[in-house]
């Protein structure tokens, strides 16, 4: 994005076209919030689908989200909101030349990064077992065998009460969901300890998440029994709307292991740090944009 | 780059013989081009790369007129005619009127009238370009392996169904999208951080105000096209079923999308024109702009407003009569810009000296069929009327005369008004006159008959049809030979002019805005000096120069910049 | 070049980023809190509100537009209001046509 | 092909006002006109007139004359708005009438399909044209069977989008008996242009008798001419030939009895069962060298109707060639 080429022996160089630096790092700036705009009316388009479709349709979303974790949903929530402080954090280091700091900052937003891929990748997993998929591949399969991951906790503690009344087909996930708790842990705390420093935070975090779900959540029983027409729609917004900010995330650690090469090189010895600037916006609001993402899709009532 | 830079310092390019050394010896060989970061050249590159695109456009428009000469088969099958329309409309607007001006005479002139050394990003800029040759690579392909025939809107669900090559062309058009929009972020970054000494936002050039007030629309509007045609293409890999009603999704939604760009879109091609306008009326009325102000907002109110008023696309989609009410209303709002412009232009006109130079046949022309263009809106933003109207030749007629009529009327007039500048070289002016009469002449027969036809209802993108339509579908395709005929004497004069062309001077016309202060063509860097800007659009500080054959600044001084030497 | 660094740029203290920090992560937890006591259609407004002062946080320090120029924040902020008539319109005219609409139609889901 | 009124029929603009609507529709169409044709003229007239009276002569420049003028731009921005307010108001006034049909309207169920119409009356019968009593307000009900198709009647001056998963509907009054054009204004595909219909407006009182005596084509006509009827009214015609040529589909040319190569590579005879199933599975066993895209006709077409189409296509070529009334 920026209109630098500084290379260490240069210095802080000021492009040819420009009158100084204050120009060109406001330059930059401008260009990376017009950019961020963009990005915003981009998943705009999602949001406005997911807001048509909501509002016409609730009982597809009521239905849908008991499908998604609120505790996985939550933990990557918290693992984003780290990634910000740290990528914040970077920023500082840079401006002040605390190359060895902004190393180290790179790389926790990175692990930050990589943890929320992880544990996204745990949840689709589960989709996909299930056929709990967009609507030309959804196909929902609830075997008896395979636990479905992803509905767990407070909503499994329940089943045996439904499990009179529910109908045989969503009846057998339930079953099944009993052990799935344990592998439910397991699959988590390998994602969370990618992060080793916050593994702890994230867990504290979660405690209050599971209490007040597990007090509520016997009204919904049924709704998750009877599938609404169209349920489908649920899964096809939900995979498109994480899946395009899946990118985003990728795209993220790209620049970061970029901006990891810079200093690595040197680049920023100058106290020139508009890329560890205009890279860190852009990871901001890609967690701003998860923020809505968390409460639209998983903390549907 | 780094050499570049040794360049800059040093030798004050300006001072040297523009022949020798210009923007456009400097560097040889293709690679020079294809990864320079000068502005101009991208410009010109571009430049190179739209008119193809136009050309492209232009001969399926011919075919298809062609084929429209009797009903039934004339020289094609339904599903090639099909195939051709959506194809002429595509490249048309995505590869062509899109990018069109400000991609071209913008990336060329917007610099040079900021008296700036180049636009504020030019990696992105080059990158911009590149993504435009991606991008017009990947749809030009789609005609390869199978073509599209959806019609340029793509609407679901029958580019969800069709087993045309739907997926390439909206990938294509996606990639473009982003093209487009890094051009407008760009510009807008230029405008707001390298603006001379002494040019406020009411001193600016109103081209600059047009360029502004379109990136504004590239950069709001272009990424829901981007989301739309991901969306579309999800649709037909995946199957979302968000668009596609057997699956579950919603057709309407889908124009809603398109439409929240696309309207915006024709505000993206109409505004860079009037842009123009208003540089070619004052110059060549030798008058001051009238009402400076009020077309500036004026171009402003209409980015914005273009936001809301997409819904006058679907009057007869099934949205619902609350919507529709409202769309109709807000869509006459966006009218009153439109004319307050054009009454502008002609009191700039008042008591001018007129010269009939070939750029200003063109502004009267644009004057003239915009007026057409812009009058038939009315019938068309009025629900009952529109009703009756949409979908048929009269939308079509109304349409061309607007981005034909207009834009590319405008972006002619441009293209002769900075040709000098460009290339140094002068065109024949009797030849210019004579193309734009044919242009004129042949774009008149071509497009009105298609308003009483439309009114009469023949239906748009028909291959076929009634017998009574054919003594109309007769005198339009003979209006397309005269229009082909015209452009072919227009490419004819130009090629001509950049091996035998006179030398250019300066300042060929006596305009007041800064590109005219450097050589033509530029040099590399520009100018020779910190550049200051004061009214543009004071012609009375010029003054002709026999010497030159060109217009020279009374005092030469007023427009240095008071730090003096660049570099 | 150092002096001109400080001239335009703002450096965010190691509070500060803890501080904003903590307010997210409490924002986070009051979220999910929130989702589960069922206030109707409120939930859903409830938890936007705690959603924007998240993100204003994180718009306002982390990405240091309290110091930035105000046209930056403004830039943005436009962002959000075509983004709002764009969903606005859309949800208008889609509630309105839902009469219309064949409930449950997806022929192509295969029942 | 119809009777079509040729434009002299109308004005130099618009078609003949066959609907109740049409004359107010046509009234706000002249009223913009006017405005329009007048702005044009002033806009023309000032522009050459200043070419004529301000050309550049030599050594003359410009008068000086004042850069702006608040008060003439605040009433060319005011005069305008001023305009567009009135035509919005009359636009939206006659968009309401069209909007909503009276209580009393007649009810015909359409629906849109590549590339043919079918009106469904309230008797059940389908037909491939539009026919309807004049002087009595008609409701439309619309449904498409694929893709977003547009109803459009221009002497009616009315359009309506078919879209699929949805009922449309749109309401009209005839006012003069006859029979006039009915386009798809939405494209769809290869036979865009050629999926039209008639709409034919029946004098007083002859409406009910023909619907009557359409209805029970099935005892009235032997079941050759009966399959005929479905055959073209029904859409099959739209893709299948009976002269040979191939359309969307195969032609249906001495198909009978005759073997078949399906996309699978086997070969088939086209007996009774191959064309009952080809026409209520039509993907179940599709010709070679034709995509999968027939809609089927399951609960479309009666078990008798599927009889006289057979029948029909059992005949020798002599009565499949005649007639395309």
């Amino acid at each position: 994005m920026a209109g630098h080429a500084t290379t260490p022996q240069e210095g802080l160089r000021v492009d040819h076209h420009f009158e100084n630096a204050d120009q060109q790092y406001q330059s930059a700036k401008l260009g990376m919030w017009v950019f961020l705009a963009t990005e915003i009316l981009f998943f705009g388009g999602l949001f406005v689908a997911y807001a048509v479709y909501r509002s016409n349709h609730p009982e597809v979303f009521i239905f849908g989200h008991h499908f998604l974790d609120k505790n996985l949903g939550a933990l990557n929530t918290i693992i984003l909101i780290c990634s910000s402080l740290t990528a914040a954090w970077a920023v500082r280091a840079a401006q002040l030349k605390q190359i060895g700091l902004l190393k180290l900052m790179l790389v926790l937003t990175m692990l930050c990064a990589f943890g929320f891929m992880g544990v996204k990748a745990v949840e689709y997993n589960a989709k996909w077992k299930h056929g709990l998929l967009w609507a030309g591949s959804y196909d929902p399969h609830l075997d008896h065998d395979e636990p479905i991951t992803e509905s767990t906790t407070d909503e499994e503690l329940q089943v045996p009460g439904a499990e009179v009344e529910a109908e045989v087909a969503s009846q057998a996930q339930r079953v099944g969901d009993a052990d799935l708790v344990e592998s439910e842990v397991v699959s988590e705390s390998t994602v969370v300890d990618a992060p080793t420093d916050r593994s702890n935070i994230a867990s504290a975090a979660e405690g209050p998440t599971g209490l007040a779900g597990a007090g509520e959540h016997g009204p919904d029983e049924h709704a998750i029994d009877i599938e609404p027409a169209n349920a489908q729609t649920f899964f096809s917004i939900y995979f498109l709307m994480t899946g395009l900010h899946g990118i985003h995330v990728l795209g993220g650690i790209g620049a970061f292991l970029w901006l990891l090469w810079c200093a690595q090189r040197g680049d920023f010895a100058t106290g020139h740090f508009t890329r560890v600037d205009m890279v860190a916006l852009y990871w901001h609001v890609v967690d701003l944009i998860w923020i809505y993402l968390f409460l639209l899709l998983y903390l549907i009532e | 780059m780094a050499e570049a830079i040794e360049k800059s310092v040093g030798a004050g390019p300006g001072g040297s013989d523009p022949d020798t050394d210009n923007y456009l010896t400097h560097g040889k060989g293709v690679l020079s081009w294809l990864f320079t970061l000068d502005h101009k050249r991208i410009g010109v590159m571009y430049l190179v790369a739209i008119l193809g695109s136009f050309f492209l456009g232009g001969v399926f428009a011919l075919a298809l007129r062609t084929e429209l000469w009797t009903p039934g088969q004339t020289i094609m099958t339904a599903d090639t005619y099909n195939k051709m329309f959506t194809l002429h409309g595509a490249v048309m607007i995505f590869l062509f009127i899109i990018p069109g001006i400000p991609a071209t005479l913008g990336n060329f002139v917007l610099p040079l009238m900021l008296g700036a050394k180049d636009v504020a990003l030019p990696r992105l800029n080059l990158a911009s370009f590149w993504l435009w040759l991606t991008g017009a690579t990947v749809a030009v392909a789609s005609i390869i392996i199978g073509a599209v025939d959806t019609g340029w809107t793509f609407y679901t669900p029958y580019s969800t169904t069709t087993t045309t090559a739907v997926t390439a062309m909206t990938l294509g058009a996606f990639i473009l999208g982003f093209s487009s929009i890094f051009t407008g972020l760009n510009f807008i970054v230029t405008i707001h951080k390298m603006r001379p000494e002494g040019m406020t936002w009411f001193r600016m050039p109103l081209f600059l105000w047009g360029i502004y007030s379109t990136a504004i629309i590239q950069v709001l509007a272009t990424p829901v096209l981007g989301i739309t045609l991901l969306l579309l293409v999800a649709e037909r890999t995946l199957g979302v079923g968000i668009f596609d009603p057997s699956l579950g999704g919603d057709p309407v939604l889908y124009q809603h999308f398109f439409w929240f760009y696309s309207h915006p879109a024709v505000y993206i091609m109409i505004l860079p024109a009037m842009a123009i306008m208003s540089e070619l009326i004052s110059t060549f009325s030798g008058k001051h702009i009238f009402g400076y102000r009020f077309i500036a907002w004026s171009s402003i109110a209409i980015a914005l407003l273009s936001f809301l008023v997409w819904g006058h696309h679907m009057f007869t989609s099934g949205q619902s009569s609350l919507t529709n009410m409202i769309f109709s209303a807000l869509t006459f709002s966006v009218a009153i810009p439109s004319a307050v412009k054009v009454f502008n232009w002609l009191a700039t006109m008042y008591k001018g000296s007129i010269r009939l130079a070939a750029p200003m046949l063109y502004a009267l022309s644009f004057l003239f069929l915009f007026a057409i263009g812009g009058l038939t809106g009315l019938f068309l933003g009025s629900l009952s009327t529109d009703i009756h109207l949409h979908d048929t030749y009269f939308v079509v007629a109304h349409f061309h005369y607007v981005m034909f009529g207009g834009t590319v009327i405008a972006f002619l007039g441009g293209i002769h008004y900075w040709w000098p500048k460009m290339f140094g070289r002068m065109y024949s002016e009797r030849w210019a006159q004579v193309s734009a009469l044919l242009v004129f002449v042949g774009f008149n027969l071509t497009f009105f008959t298609q308003f009483v036809m439309g009114s009469h209802g023949m239906p748009r993108r028909y291959y076929n049809y009634l017998e009574k339509f054919t003594v109309y579908h007769q005198a339009s395709t003979v209006g397309s030979y005269i229009l082909a005929v015209g452009f072919l004497i227009m490419a004819g004069y130009l090629l001509h002019s950049l091996v035998a062309g006179e030398k250019a001077p300066a300042n060929p016309w006596g305009a007041a805005t800064l590109e005219w202060e450097t050589t033509s063509p530029p040099p590399y860097y520009n100018f020779a000096h910190e550049m200051r800007a004061g009214d543009p659009y004071d012609l009375d500080a010029m003054r002709w120069d026999p010497a030159t054959g060109g217009y020279v600044r009374k005092d030469p001084s007023s427009v240095l910049a008071s730090s003096g030497e660049a570099g | 070049m150092s002096d001109h660094e400080n001239s335009f740029v703002h450096i965010a203290s190691v509070k500060l980023l803890l501080v904003v920090w903590i307010g997210l992560m409490f924002g986070t937890w009051l979220t999910v809190a929130a989702s589960n006591v069922d206030l109707g259609p409120l939930n859903i407004w409830i938890g936007l509100g705690i959603a924007t002062a998240k993100a204003t946080l994180v718009a306002l320090f982390y990405m240091h537009l309290r110091w930035d120029k105000p046209f930056n924040a403004f830039v943005f902020l436009a962002a959000f209001f075509f983004l709002f008539l764009f969903i606005g319109f859309t949800m208008m005219d889609t509630a309105h046509y839902q009469v219309h609409v064949i409930p449950g139609y997806s022929p192509g889901m295969g029942g | 092909m119809a009777a079509a009124p040729d434009p002299e029929d109308g004005s130099f603009w618009m078609p003949p006002q066959i609907s109740t609507i049409a004359s107010n529709v046509d009234w706000l169409f002249n009223f913009i006109l006017a405005i329009s044709v007048f702005f044009f003229v002033l806009i023309v007239v000032v522009m050459v007139v200043f070419v004529l009276k301000y050309r550049r002569r030599a050594g003359e420049s410009a008068e000086a004359s004042p850069n702006h003028n608040l008060p003439l731009e605040l009433t060319w921005t005011g005069i305008p708005v001023a305009i567009v307010i009135v035509i919005f108001f009359f636009g939206f006034k006659g968009y309401l009438d069209m909007a909503t049909p009276p209580a009393n309207a007649y009810e015909i169920m359409v629906e849109g399909q590549k590339w043919n119409w079918s009106f469904t009356y309230p008797n059940g019968y389908v037909d491939a044209n539009l026919h309807v009593p004049v002087d009595r307000p008609i409701q439309l009900v619309m449904s498409s069977a694929d893709v977003i198709h547009s109803l459009y009647v221009p002497v009616f001056r009315i359009k309506q989008d078919v879209v699929p998963g949805r009922y449309s509907k749109v309401w009209f009054e005839a006012t003069e008996p006859g029979e006039y054009d009915l386009f798809c204004a939405e494209y769809c595909g290869t036979g865009h242009s050629d999926m039209l219909a008639h709409v034919v407006v029946h004098p007083p009182g002859e409406f009910e008798a023909w619907l009557e005596q359409a209805s029970n084509f099935l005892e009235t006509m032997s079941p050759v001419d009966a399959g005929r009827k479905l055959f073209q009214v029904r859409g099959c015609m739209q893709c299948h030939s009976l002269d040979g040529t191939a359309k969307t589909g195969p032609t249906l040319l001495n198909i009978f009895g005759h073997p078949v190569t399906l996309s699978d590579g086997t070969t088939v005879i086209a007996d009774e069962n191959y064309i009952r199933e080809s026409i209520l599975e039509p993907a179940a066993q599709v010709v070679a060298g034709f995509e999968p895209v027939m809609p089927t006709f399951q609960g479309r077409l009666k078990d008798a109707e599927i009889l006289a189409i057979i029948e029909y296509l059992k005949a020798p070529e002599g009565a499949t060639q005649e007639d395309n009334s």
